[in-house]
């Protein structure tokens, strides 16, 4: 398994793909999603028909495989989604354009900082707004945190699955410190609210940059206190080593996007690509693997943790040194006055009344925006008619995309491999029903 | 950029908020798609999205005078009088996100425009990655994608009628009590 | 003779009072459902079971599994009266007992090889 | 003379806030109803304590709480004090059953049917908004609250809730069965 960690630099082949993990495409050909079971073997009837239900353990969130196994390996499986199936879309079309930023973080509920990022940045594209630095210097560290602390789930509850139970408790003393940076900032946990058409909803706190910086300091110790645990452990090796194998061309095929794709080799990731907020600016590797199989998609995740550490390190230098700069762009049209300023201005009084019972109208259109989440591309689609509220909101879900691709990783694969597989897409059933 | 007059069922192209859309003959969009990713290199279907254009200018909308460019600030936003936004072609419009895997991320949207109960191709022989997408705006939407081998509710359930993202369709839930009294 | 069973007599009575006891409890103590009782019967399936599962038929692998698991597993019981007496027996015991491993040994590999013992 | 339940050993109010009166689900069961389930012999009090030391949940993760029912087994907030970090996934085994989460319609029916399956005494925690009242999910996906299908024991408020409010909703349910507060199906005779 070659690694090659490409650099940022100039130089760069389009798309780097290895060798291939396999010949032709394993992709069912009837239907890429279900893999049916062979002719042969449907006369015979020990095939066992096992419901990979919605309540179980293995299956992140509310997952159904219908799995035909032959004795232990898979011959036959469907994915049933729909279970978390929220109606997000059809809700923010009715709340305006203020109230719907809120909506986006329960999609992606594990990476929901870079889903509010999404939405926020599909009104600021429709509006043509410009945004402070200040602001887009934070949000680009907050959404690296979240992405440290999705991996982090990501690795606790795949390594619980594959036996590893301790990694769960270790991944999850790191996340409570992420969590506590979150609360530190924004107020609450999770689902923060804390980006705003604009900017940032509030100026960042005092303690803020310590609390930071300990934490940046910290984790590359606990990263690899994690290499320790996993990385020459016997049984994760065999359990996670070519299990799972899904080529460059399928990926690209069936739409994967994110660590999936890199690990199969194609050297592509928006925030290098086609950078968003600062990407540009800030100095990170993208780490492409060839392997194509689980270990590999942990692998790409473990090297993410630790860039994603260093750019939270490069924002945190950038911040410090913008002090007493505006969180906000001042485009009264769009945004709150400040409290002080309503007592004295009448423009701002009328300005507060507009916005909050009306809501700021965006200008009519349509606008695609992608950013990279955790998991993926996650996109939003919206049209405005010019009005207060969207007219029509979709999300691109990289786990919807993600779990096409559970045909195609898992055939010829024992039922204790289809848990590693399932594991390693990473799917969000939030994110994959919306 | 060569310019996309040359994917088959060309309609128009517009260029807004730095996007290129495509507007493609409903009847074309299979070969369309298959010119877009061989000609073209658009390598991956990002996503499939089906909008819903009932009464889209039935009433006015009193609001800024959005330009190409998006907002015009020294434009005044309107006193009131109901602006309609401009109508479209028909009910509903059908959106594919492309994207190429090329320096600069290069990214379409082909668009074509159909009325209700009128199928589209289905172009899973393009990219493998269009069933989940068709089938789900199948499910919300209703829109139907002949060729499709297996075009099922996926969201909702099977025996679930009605089609829940259109805009004829209530928003459901329960009116919100907030006082114990009625 | 009593003295020398007693040990053994107090050792059966714990080991058929604790779980005569647990047995007793789970029904004394227990809340029967009055109603809905149905769901009880079906097996679980993560919560989509239709009902009771057809009979299936099992393949021969885990047949196979299952009969080479009997097979290193009795000796065991072999191995214990040897434990207990190995003072006794001294150096011819533990000859027997190495030679009694290497055949299994031998068969260990036997199977090994034959690959029988990969999926 | 209407003692309060506090002196039959509620302490989670007295501990947390020494001068809060009686709580609102003090007058909802009303003193007549608990004097005589309390009025029971010391095998069952035994047996409750038993019960309460050992509820062991079924993992039932839906959305957004399910992350933070997840970080409550973490080393920081630990629920192995109150002996039920041993999440079950199988509903015969587990006794409490936290839905976390929004439940869809098309999830209504499988939850119905792993409460079903779940042996007596049992429990159901509505944690957050969503499962307490389809929080602010008001459409035609959600169900508008986990309490019209499963009898549901205590609301855990926020969205989504931090992992202290769903361990005072926990500690509230064990103090409420040890103080002999019968479960939920009980109380309201809703089917088992």
């Amino acid at each position: 398994m070659s690694a090659t960690l490409s650099h940022v630099g100039r130089a760069r082949r389009w798309p780097f793909v290895g060798e291939p993990v396999y010949e032709g495409s394993r992709i069912p050909p009837r239907v890429p999603t279900v893999l049916d079971v062979p002719a042969e073997l449907t006369e015979s009837d020990d095939i066992l028909q096992v419901n990979f239900g919605p309540n179980h353990p293995s299956t992140h969130g509310v997952l159904r495989l219908i799995v035909d196994l032959d004795g232990e390996t898979v011959v036959g499986i469907s994915a049933v989604v729909g279970y978390l199936h929220t109606g997000f879309e059809k809700n923010m079309e009715q709340k305006t354009w203020w109230k719907g930023i809120t909506y986006p973080e329960r999609i992606d509920y594990v990476g929901y900082q870079n889903n509010e990022l999404v939405f926020v940045l599909a009104i600021e594209k429709m509006l043509a707004l410009e945004v402070p630095e200040k602001a887009t210097w934070m949000r680009m560290l907050l959404c690296e945190l979240n992405r440290i602390h999705s991996h982090l789930v990501y690795l606790g509850t795949s390594a619980l699955e594959l036996g590893a139970i301790s990694m769960f408790w270790y991944c999850f003393r790191e996340r409570e410190t992420i969590l506590d940076l979150f609360e530190l900032v924004a107020g609450q946990r999770m689902h923060t609210r804390y980006f705003q058409a604009g900017g940032i909803a509030e100026d960042i706190p005092m303690g803020f940059y310590p609390e930071a910086r300990k934490f940046v300091d910290r984790m590359p110790v606990a990263l690899n206190d994690y290499l320790t645990l996993l990385d020459r452990n016997k049984i994760w090796l065999e359990r996670t080593q070519g299990v799972g194998l899904l080529s460059a061309d399928d990926a690209i095929a069936l739409g994967q996007t994110g660590p999936v794709l890199r690990a199969s080799g194609v050297d592509w990731d928006l925030r290098r690509d086609s950078p968003y907020l600062a990407y540009e600016q800030v100095d990170f590797r993208v780490p492409v693997y060839t392997g194509g199989d689980v270990y590999d998609r942990y692998r790409v995740r473990m090297d993410e943790m630790a860039e994603s550490t260093q750019i939270v390190r490069q924002c945190l230098d950038k911040l410090e040194r913008m002090e007493g700069e505006p969180w906000i762009s001042d485009d009264r049209k769009v945004v709150l006055p400040p409290r002080e300023e309503l007592h004295t201005s009448m423009e701002s009084l009328i300005h507060h009344f507009k916005i909050v019972t009306e809501g700021y109208r965006v200008p009519a259109g349509e606008v695609y925006v992608a950013v990279e989440s955790p998991r993926g591309e996650s996109g939003c689609y919206v049209v405005s008619d010019g009005g207060p509220r969207p007219w029509r909101v979709h999300f691109r879900a990289p786990s919807f995309a993600a779990l096409q691709a559970t045909a195609t990783c898992s055939q010829g694969t024992l039922i204790a491999d289809l848990i590693a597989i399932v594991g390693s897409l990473d799917a969000v059933m939030g994110d994959t029903d919306r | 950029m060569n310019d996309f007059a040359q994917i088959p069922g060309y309609v128009s192209a517009k260029d807004e908020h730095g996007e290129t859309t495509v507007v493609v003959d409903r009847a074309h969009v299979r070969e369309a798609c298959t010119y877009a990713r061989d000609e073209l290199g658009f390598a991956m279907l990002i996503d499939v999205v089906a909008t819903d254009y009932l009464d889209w200018s039935a009433k006015g909308v009193s609001g800024y005078i959005g330009t190409a460019t998006g907002r015009d600030l020294n434009m005044p936003m309107t006193q009131g009088l109901q602006a309609s936004p401009d109508a479209k072609p028909s009910r509903f419009s059908v959106s594919y996100h492309l994207l190429a895997l090329r320096q600069g991320a290069p990214r379409l949207r082909l668009q074509t425009w159909l009325e209700d109960g009128q199928p589209v191709d289905s172009v899973i022989s393009v990219w493998p990655a269009a069933d989940w997408f068709e089938r789900e705006q199948y499910d919300l939407m209703g829109i139907r994608f002949d060729g499709h081998p297996n075009l099922a509710r996926l969201l909702m359930e099977e025996d679930w009628e009605g089609h829940p993202l259109r805009k004829d369709y209530p928003i459901g839930g329960e009116p919100v009590r907030f006082s114990p009294e009625e | 003779m009593l003295s020398a069973w007693l040990p053994f007599l107090i050792y059966g009575v714990f080991a058929l009072a604790i779980p005569a006891s647990m047995i007793y409890l789970s029904f004394a103590v227990a809340t029967r459902p009055t109603r809905r009782t149905r769901a009880r019967v079906i097996p679980f399936e993560s919560g989509v079971s239709q009902g009771q599962m057809k009979p299936q038929r099992f393949t021969v692998s885990f047949y196979l599994t299952a009969l080479l698991f009997i097979v290193f597993d009795i000796e065991i019981v072999f191995l214990y009266p040897l434990a207990v007496q190995l003072h006794a027996l001294g150096w011819f015991g533990f000859g027997e007992f190495a030679f009694f491993l290497l055949i299994l040994v031998v068969a260990y590999v036997y199977i090994w090889r034959k690959g029988a013992l990969d999926w | 003379m209407t003692a309060r339940l506090r002196d039959y050993g509620l302490q989670s109010e007295r501990l947390l806030w020494p001068t809060k009166g009686p709580s609102k689900f003090e007058e909802e069961l009303g003193v007549e109803e608990l004097e005589q389930a309390l009025g029971i012999t010391t095998l069952e009090k035994a047996v409750r304590w038993a019960q309460t030391k050992s509820m062991w949940p079924d993992t039932f993760g839906l959305a957004c709480c399910a992350i933070e029912m997840m970080s409550i087994v973490g080393s920081r907030y630990d629920l192995a004090r109150f002996g039920m970090e041993a999440f079950r996934s199988s509903p015969r085994q587990a006794d409490l059953l936290i839905v976390s989460g929004r439940v869809s319609h098309k999830m209504a029916a499988p939850l119905r049917q792993i409460y079903d399956q779940m042996l007596e005494p049992k429990w159901v925690i509505a944690m957050g908004a969503c499962a307490s009242s389809g929080g602010m999910f008001n459409n035609y996906a959600i169900l508008q609250g986990v309490d019209r299908i499963v009898p549901v024991d205590i609301y855990v408020p926020f969205c989504p809730p931090r992992p202290e409010a769903l361990m005072e909703g926990i500690i509230r349910l064990h103090e409420a069965h040890q103080a002999g507060v019968p479960p939920a199906y009980e109380r309201r005779q809703v089917a088992t």
